[in-house]
């Protein structure tokens, strides 16, 4: 058994973590929070330029043609550096769906583009308040053109491209719903930023208007697309997410060791002491989960769904712990703008909605598991 | 056991009932109603602006701090009718929120330790709302720890002069004067060498720098002092006796029973009965009822704590420390609630355009501003202790520092 | 506002402390526990001389004519001191059962010997695992006799009539249910003491076969009073689990004081310290919504329903809450039969399901706040 | 990423189940694939007895104690091997539990510090089952603070006579030998004046209660030291060296990664997908669900970090006490699932017969034994601080009693 990254994996985890840390600084990340640019386009260039992007992608699309494993381990590295780009919208989500779904003229077409990040790929699924469902997708397409409002759209208003989630009858029912390719340069698209939790990743609202969709993967199978394509986001955020909680713990950490108070370091006091070994033992049983999820997406197991569902749930459980409880240890300076904390709490909120919130994939849990105990 | 007024009490609310019926400020009772998560904000005037208006109007009529001498600018009311006064007061209380540091913990310092000339100048004023005043404790490396501050005062002829920096100082940037503890004695365990004065907040060396928060708001500063020169005549207690000076101020903290607990759980309550999920409302899911449950219990359990210690109060007792649980119940209950209310709005629980979220995005605020009530005024830790040590009588943690001279204490970590 | 109990009743809750110090102390407890006896039957008829069963039962009825109040704060002590003896099913159940429902005759003839203690009566209402409900009910009358099984009973084997929740129609409607007193020393009634989480309180399987049934209240109401009745009893019992959890805490706080690891006492150590502070919160909680149910009963006020289910909610959580770190601030010696730790545990365990669980409490709680709202 | 054996794991997998299919008691099998808490109980045959043999016939085919050296009984297998066979024996593994503290730490501890000839003695009848061993710590005032030990050891010539009382031993009513741990110098700091000894349990004055535990059971027991004298031949490591020879047995007792996670998951995943409640199966219910989740990911969470363990040790390396976090997750997870599985029961969750409760009462057995869960091999807060110290590097509590002689050390609390 190795139930761990391979020697390779892990030099490709050490040179993305120094890159991030030169091109992704605090500095870097506060640049987008405080509005700077609604995303760090040197930095994604450069994560491109490094071959980051295309990792997963086939050589013969763009892309470096490693794997899966190798891509969690990127995921990893940007949510601990906090890499205010669009990487999870168009690589987990865009890149996933086209990599699965489509055919082989836009694998082809689009792919290089993804895979280089000249292209800006998302998923536009939300309609309205509410957790994933075919029940709540009122955009129809009817002779090719798409028309409905999308939101939020996790960086709708930068992405170049949105796989659209849609229906392609009137009937109601979840077979009805297809996937959409949509220019978002093309006419008919209206797109506004919206104010969210964690500014560092941009959020939109996209009205279609009559726009042009290109169908991706069969006519009706939309929803089951899609919810594969969750799956796999949900494994590759849980990685993002790994990151995150990791870096939060080490930050509480370090404070704990260097503040003093009733002259001694407060990492000496129980209180702060448990704190921090509850916080690692939430980060750790959420990494243990990400590998089974790595594991399962990258051999395409018949254990993806609850694997990905699990990753999912205990990697939203331990970021939202880490980053809440490292301000916690922080204390006042933990609240403070000047402090880093609020990135970590701001993005681990953020996340935890995106693809769907933990009572979701709870439920998603355990109707997987009942069917293969049924199975 | 019942809820009724003795026949005082009774004539005391209803006195304040018709006096607040005819002065209060009605026209801002609609903004005032509204849920707010931090400091209120009204449409078209200043917070501070109405807040002044409205605390002199009750000065006017004698109904400013009620349980202060009449001498001072009080009326000299018992514990409990300053309850009564506050249920009656209602959403009009928002407006004292300026000046509760002043009133609460500053005056009665003041009371305590100033000359009687003194609190004739100042005390009135402080009342009605005239001149607000702001404590400054907390130092960038004295936050629990208070006792470790370091800005230090030292005597130059009648003067002492004050260098050092303050932090978390609410409302600094509008008061007129403070309270400040200092370190007047290093070579000294760290209790012993403090030295508590007042001053003006415009007196040359002072400069107030607002604090930008985590989430963005703007509540707190920091003060810097540079040379700052007063008088001897403005210190509070003996030079050295700064310590049992701050415990006046602190434990006056504790007498302000709130008669409303905010917890959260009546907007959560509202939200999932409006919200409607794919099974329609919320409200009917069994795994969120379960959550309300829990938090509907915990609401009413501070509700009632509060309610036994104002009939403590009524029978002219005072209240104890057992009043701390309800900050340490109801923060992290505001944290959870915030993220559980984003949870079931699913990925549009990341919007916080007021005019865009649900709820007008009162969860959203909520769940930024939460981390600071596990934080300000005490942190969970720091209420734990109390509760373990000054309720149930447990040891106090080991003091390393407690007899070691200031100056030597540790002031890095890592083996330093 | 008077939002405490009167001098006379603090009173009445030391002289209850004291006798049952000296009369229900942990020896005696004990000797229930290994099964001497199903309960402490000198115990029960001091309480009965001392006038603590009737305190709520109108003069006229044999009782001492007081009230609910008085009521509660004897329950607390029953709770504090782990009184093994039938007073929930007896006073809680049957009295109210009995002084809400009855007619003249039978409050004259059934009052006097439950407010002494020469009567003991119960409850019996589950037949199968679940919490209350009418569908759960499958045991009939018809012609005056009670045919089916009830399981468990609390107190089944030692009470000597039961109220019993009966189907008086077989058209299967909430509306078809009707409570009656049975005899349980007539025939055709078969008992069976079942072992139980906790031996110091007995519970049985009751067989009734043609008994003669004597109906309580109107016909076809049975299930609104006894929803009434648990509302009543839960305001009561919660007092009962106030009163273990205060004591649960206090056994921790000493053993805390006294303890020494690492060469001073372990409630100097955050640790416990913590947990301690944790416990009286909880326990705080639950005195405070034990005295708000306690006002709504002896008020008969309209937020009884709410009341009553915020009450046993809260003191459940807390007794159990206590109980159980009780054991852990005691470490190894708690796990031990020779300390009281698990007496705690175990009758924290027992009465969290008697009355229905947490779970059945909360879905009460919820409707209940729910209508209140909408009215 | 990969569950694959590497060739050599394969074969040996191979080698392992092959001789287990041929040699396993069968007619075992079915008993011992019950669900279980606590000590395993077999009809017909004494557990001892069903242990001794089927360890005697795994000596026989050399798969006794596999990582220790063939010298000594041992196999001289890798860590990982050791693992495998584990994986391979799967429900016969119940059959080890009585040899668990002899093989896992008296063992290694001999190894490390008996003589040869000691060794070529003890070591082989303990690997082969047919002396067992347990091991004396733990004492009435030193549970957590091992180093706090009180019975004490004199050197009477040749001869160490022991005088004490230990407790939470495991085992000791059907132990051969045991090794000791006793204070032989009470005026130096605790952990300094500790010496180590092993020793037969039938030493004159040696003298063996059980314990009651909380649930009925009986699984420990209290062991008297009156004049027992053995020779200076039975000393482990060097007088006053004990605290350091003790480590070398509490190491070890790290190094046994379990291959399985036991944490109640699957057994309330099964029972709410049988129990109906009104409304239908348990495990349609959204709150039952919402929690169930939860349990799961925290059981996969640990089953997997065993199984990243487990790749440690298969590349060679140390696994490290991150593993302590198996039991601190666990232990409170078995307390709540089995109150949740009452709850659901409703009144009848209260009986405990296991002719009558739902799922034949294994959750009643759960409650009343997962107490222990949270205190036995450590408490969680014992647990907390290995984690917090040696993973995360945070420092160690203040001690105070660190370089204080020990017969200065205060016994009682309250102001003593």
């Amino acid at each position: 058994m190795n139930f761990d990254f391979s020697e390779q994996q892990k030099q490709l985890r050490d040179e993305a973590r120094r890159y991030l840390a030169e091109h992704s600084s605090p500095k870097a990340v506060r640049a987008v929070l405080d509005g700077a640019a609604p995303f760090d386009r040197a930095l994604w260039k450069g994560l491109g330029g490094m071959g980051f992007l295309g990792v997963a992608v086939p050589e013969e699309f763009g892309g470096a043609g490693a794997g899966h494993l190798e891509l969690c381990v990127i995921a990893e590295e940007m949510g601990r550096a906090l890499a205010p780009v669009p990487f999870s919208s168009s690589i987990y989500l865009a890149t996933e769906a086209i990599m699965l779904a489509g055919d082989d003229d836009q694998k082809r077409r689009l792919l290089p583009g993804l895979a280089s990040g000249q292209t800006i790929g998302t998923l536009a699924l939300f309609e309205r308040p509410g957790n994933p469902s075919p029940r709540a997708i009122a955009a129809t397409v009817a002779g090719g053109v798409l028309s409905g409002t999308k939101v939020p759209v996790a960086d709708g208003a930068i992405a170049d491209l949105a796989v659209v989630a849609a229906r392609s009858g009137s009937g109601g029912r979840d077979t009805d719903i297809s996937l959409y390719i949509v220019d978002l340069a093309g006419k008919g698209v209206t797109r506004k930023t919206l104010a969210n939790l964690d500014p560092t990743r941009e959020q939109a609202e996209i009205v279609f208007q009559d726009c042009p969709a290109e169908l991706l993967g069969p006519a009706g199978e939309g929803w089951s697309i899609l919810t594969r394509v969750l799956d796999r986001a949900a494994v590759l955020m849980a990685f993002e997410q790994v990151g995150g909680a990791d870096r939060a713990l080490e930050m509480g950490r370090d404070y704990a060791l260097d503040r003093i108070a009733f002259g001694r370091p407060i990492g000496s006091f129980q209180a702060v002491k448990h704190m921090l070994a509850d916080m690692y033992v939430s980060a750790t049983l959420a990494r243990s989960n990400a590998y089974y999820g790595a594991w399962a997406l990258s051999t395409d197991a018949a254990e993806l769904p609850e694997a990905a569902a699990t990753a999912r749930i205990s990697a939203t459980q331990a970021f939202q712990h880490c980053a809440k409880n490292n301000i916690q240890v922080h204390g006042g300076m933990g609240f403070t703008w000047e402090f880093d904390c609020h990135l970590y709490y701001r993005r681990a909120n953020a996340l935890a909605l995106s693809l769907g919130s933990l009572s979701y994939w709870e439920d998603q849990l355990i109707d997987r598991l009942r069917s293969r105990n049924a199975a | 056991m019942n809820f009724d007024d003795t026949p005082q009490e009774a004539a005391f609310r209803s006195e304040a009932r018709a006096w607040i019926d005819a002065n209060a400020p009605r026209e801002l009772e609609a903004q005032l109603s509204r849920p707010s998560v931090g400091r209120v904000k009204l449409d078209g005037i200043d917070i501070i602006t109405a807040s002044k208006a409205w605390q002199k109007t009750k000065a006017a009529g004698g109904w400013a701090c009620l349980h202060w001498p009449k001498e001072y600018g009080g009326r000299g009311a018992s514990p409990i009718e300053r309850v009564i006064w506050q249920q009656e007061e209602g959403v009009y209380d928002k407006l004292s929120g300026v000046f509760l540091i002043g009133q609460g913990m500053c005056g009665p310092t003041m009371m305590a330790y100033a000359s009687e000339e003194q609190k004739r100048r100042y005390l009135p004023p402080l009342a009605s709302g005239e001149e607000i005043w702001c404590q400054l404790f907390s130092e960038p490396s004295a936050g629990s720890d208070v006792a470790g501050l370091r800005t230090r005062a030292e005597k130059q002829g009648d003067e002492w002069v004050i260098n050092g920096q303050k932090i978390w100082t609410s409302g600094a940037h509008y008061s007129d004067y403070g309270i400040v503890i200092t370190r007047t004695d290093p070579t000294v365990p760290k209790h012993k060498g403090l030295t508590m004065f007042f001053l003006s907040m415009k007196t040359p060396g002072v400069e107030v720098r607002p604090i930008k928060q985590a989430n963005g708001g703007q509540e707190f500063n920091e003060v810097y002092f540079t040379d700052v020169r007063i008088p001897d005549a403005q210190r509070l207690g003996a030079v050295n006796d700064g310590w049992n000076v701050s415990l006046t101020t602190l434990m006056n903290e504790r007498l302000s029973i709130g008669a409303r607990v905010w917890t959260g759980f009546s907007e959560i309550f509202a939200f999932c009965s409006d919200f409607m999920t794919e099974n329609g409302p919320a409200l009917d899911d069994r795994a969120v009822r379960s959550r309300l449950a829990n938090w509907a219990v915990r609401h009413s359990g501070l509700k009632y704590t509060s309610y036994r210690s104002i009939s403590a109060l009524s029978r002219g007792e005072r209240p104890g420390p057992e009043n701390s649980i309800g900050k340490l119940v109801s923060g992290s209950m505001m944290q959870d609630i915030a993220a559980f209310a984003l949870d079931l709005q699913g990925a549009a629980g990341a919007l916080t355009d007021p005019e865009l979220a649900e709820a007008a995005g009162q969860f959203q605020s909520m769940l930024l501003q939460s981390p600071s009530g596990r934080i300000a005024g005490g942190t969970d830790e720091i209420l734990r202790n109390i509760v373990a040590e000054r309720v149930l009588g447990l040891p106090g943690d080991i003091r390393v520092d407690k007899d070691m001279p200031f100056n030597q204490v540790p002031t890095r970590g890592r083996k330093s």
